[in-house]
């Protein structure tokens, strides 16, 4: 089972450094964003395994805090486009 | 768990997270500079995760991922849109004298002088001194703290002092935010989507701060964090274009400014009273003179990082209810 | 048993991750990457979720795993919603 | 009542169902009650049971047929996509029950919606050659059962 989460540890980490990829190369300022909600729920996924990996179950709060907070982050993106542009 | 089998893991995380504080701060376009700021701050929760430092991943979770990105956003927000543009092209000044090469030489040997000096100062310290004796006294006297969570302990036992002091300083910069003046009008009511994960956000915002403040007794957790998530909230009701976001009027919201000091102060003078220490707990009483302390300091610091995103004093209740008429008449349409 | 069930969706979580991010990367637009963002992540998380929750073995940290997945799912739902509605009326508007 | 009761469960689950927890845990479910009445969040609808089974088998069943079908599209060597937007028009007018709907087609294969106009939608296919309706329909009967709903005709 660690060889497993080690794995797939290494494995997110892969997909947040695509991700990331996305978040440098936009172009605009949505693609940006969504790629950041990528980041936040690949961080997600992390912590939970690095949780069970390192056996610290505080870790799945930060989790659910990250995701939580994430979705503040988007929603502070588009309410201030949205007062922008109407 | 042989740490050494996440090295790849460690090597990516490190390279994400010198790559975005670069790209963040090598970019010229400030909206961009700041997703990719919350961007940086998603990671480092994570790296905080992974060094075993879940109390400063929490922490980072809350105000590095979510809050000072909607700060930031707002404040590129209420730059007039001309702005960016006038100092958009500094070149012209660049390249009129040398002296700006000279002075750009110097500030980089000056930042590489500093680095070696920590690194050099942070090796010397891991390799001289026995650097467990800290850890060992915290532990040694946890039983007598209140609480079993060692950073609580010291952020509001062992140091209370300094929480208190950091306390102070939040309440001075709330009064710097309060000398703003009036904060300007909201934002424009948002659609059916939005509000329905206003709906849902909201409360669970603020079970999870009720949560991070219970937990933080005995685990990672605490006022920080709570305080923080609490303002996220609050953040989001603003975004929604609604001008009660939480905060209450007047009186009552310098009361909750001030709790966190106040509290903090009154339990310490009292314990003088009594012939105790300043902030010498009784044993018998800490866990429950931390919850108190915690909680008033939660509810401070929600107030001033909610005011800090408002960016000024709230509007006094006779316009709140001419604006929240304006809106139901908005919604109504 | 129970180790291999959970084995195989973490497994299976990891692919959706990864499907995901090489979607981000591979596909044209903005709006078809926010087809691969809320649909191969959030399946992702979710089948890593559900591995988790096999392997922990207590009820309640379990339910806790499926709490952050319903959050995750339902935030970046919205805000999926809320980018390309954003994106949108942009367009259009020009 | 019930928002009490379903916060009181949340709580119980983040606290990991310790009992010394409720000396905070009663302020924060009540104040975390009180905002979501000031929300303006309705009454709870009523949902029924069956509904929402049926409406959480169907949610399960198209949200992991959505991530394999996206998955294989663009895995595959040449991507296998024709985007395109199209309009659909929304068969449920209750507000709650429109925005779980809006979150929903962004799960389902292929679909997401992109804006809403009045009684229509705004979708983006990511596969304009195939029609989204008897999938739609088939998520709005779900949604309808599961809040005790009934769709309305269309004239389209």
């Amino acid at each position: 089972m660690t060889e497993l989460l080690l794995l797939s540890a290494t494995g997110l980490m892969l997909s947040l450094f695509l991700g990331l990829l996305r978040v440098l190369l936009g172009p605009s300022a949505g693609d940006r964003m969504l790629a950041t909600q990528l980041i936040g729920t690949v961080g997600v996924g992390m912590l939970l395994v690095l949780s069970v990996l390192l056996d610290e179950p505080a870790l799945i709060d930060v989790a659910l805090l990250l995701a939580l907070l994430a979705a503040v982050a988007a929603a502070a993106f588009t309410g201030q486009q949205e007062a922008r542009h109407d | 768990m042989n740490t050494t089998n996440l090295l790849v893991f460690d090597g990516l995380l490190l390279f994400s997270i010198v790559g975005l504080a670069w790209a963040s701060l090598a970019t010229t376009d400030e909206r961009r500079s700041v997703i990719l700021f919350m961007a940086f701050g998603l990671v480092l929760a994570v790296a905080w995760g992974r060094l075993l430092a879940p109390d400063v991943a929490l922490a980072e979770a809350a105000i590095g991922a979510g809050l000072s990105g909607a700060l930031l956003l707002a404040a590129v927000r209420k730059q007039s849109p001309g702005s960016s543009h006038t100092h958009a092209n500094p070149d012209r000044n660049y390249s009129e004298s040398g002296a700006k090469v000279v002075l750009q030489w110097l500030v980089t040997l000056l930042c590489a002088a500093l680095a070696g000096t920590l690194a050099w100062a942070l090796l010397h310290a891991l390799s001289s001194a026995p650097h467990d004796t800290l850890p060992r006294a915290i532990s040694d006297n946890l039983v007598a703290s209140g609480v079993s969570n060692p950073v609580t302990a010291v952020l509001l036992n062992f140091r209370a002092y300094d929480t208190l002091l950091e306390l102070a300083v939040l309440l001075t910069a709330v009064l710097g935010i309060f000398s703003l003046g009036q904060t300007t009008p909201g934002y424009q009511p948002a659609g059916p989507v939005f509000d329905g994960l206003v709906r849902w956000l909201v409360p669970v915002l603020i079970l999870t701060a009720g949560y991070l403040l219970w937990v933080g007794a005995h685990a990672p957790g605490g006022a920080f964090q709570a305080g923080a998530t609490l303002a996220a909230a609050g953040v989001v009701l603003r975004l929604t274009g609604r001008s009660r976001i939480g905060l209450p009027d007047g009186f009552v919201l310098r009361i909750i400014m001030a709790a966190g000091v106040g509290v903090f102060l009154l339990v310490g003078l009292t314990l003088l009273l009594l012939g105790r220490p300043f902030l010498g707990y009784p044993p018998a009483w800490a866990g429950a003179l931390i919850l108190l302390i915690e909680t008033a300091a939660m509810l401070s610091i929600a107030a001033t990082l909610l005011l800090a995103f408002v960016g000024g004093q709230p509007q006094s209740t006779a316009v709140n209810a001419a604006a929240n008429r304006q809106r139901e008449e908005n919604s109504r349409c | 048993m129970i180790n291999l069930a959970s084995s195989i969706l973490i497994l299976a979580g990891l692919f959706f991750y990864l499907a995901g991010s090489i979607g981000l990367l591979r596909l044209p637009d903005l709006y078809t990457r926010l087809h691969a963002l809320t649909k191969a992540d959030n399946l992702g998380l979710g089948l890593l979720a559900a591995g988790l929750a096999l392997h922990s073995q207590h009820l309640l940290t379990s339910l806790k795993l499926l709490l952050i997945w319903l959050a995750v799912l339902a935030a970046s739902a919205t805000s999926a919603h809320l980018i390309a509605r954003q994106a949108r009326r942009q367009e259009t508007r020009r | 009542m019930a928002r009490m009761a379903i916060l009181a469960g949340l709580w119980w689950l983040m606290v990991q169902g310790r009992a010394d927890a409720w000396l905070v845990g009663v302020p924060a479910v009540a104040l975390a009650a009180l905002a979501s009445v000031h929300l303006g969040s309705p009454a709870l609808p009523r949902i029924s049971l069956t509904g929402l089974f049926a409406f959480l088998a169907l949610f399960l069943r198209e949200s992991i047929r959505g991530g394999i079908d996206v998955a294989f599209r663009t895995l595959g060597t040449r991507l296998r996509i024709e985007p395109g937007f199209r309009r659909y028009r929304l068969h449920i007018s209750d507000p709650s029950a429109r925005v779980l709907l809006i979150n929903c087609i962004g799960l389902l294969p292929g679909t997401l919606a992109a804006d809403l106009d009045g009684d229509h939608a705004e979708l983006h296919l990511l596969d304009s050659s195939d029609s989204p309706d008897p999938q739609l329909l088939q998520l709005e009967q779900a949604v309808a059962q599961l809040f005790s709903l009934r769709l309305e005709a269309g004239d389209d």
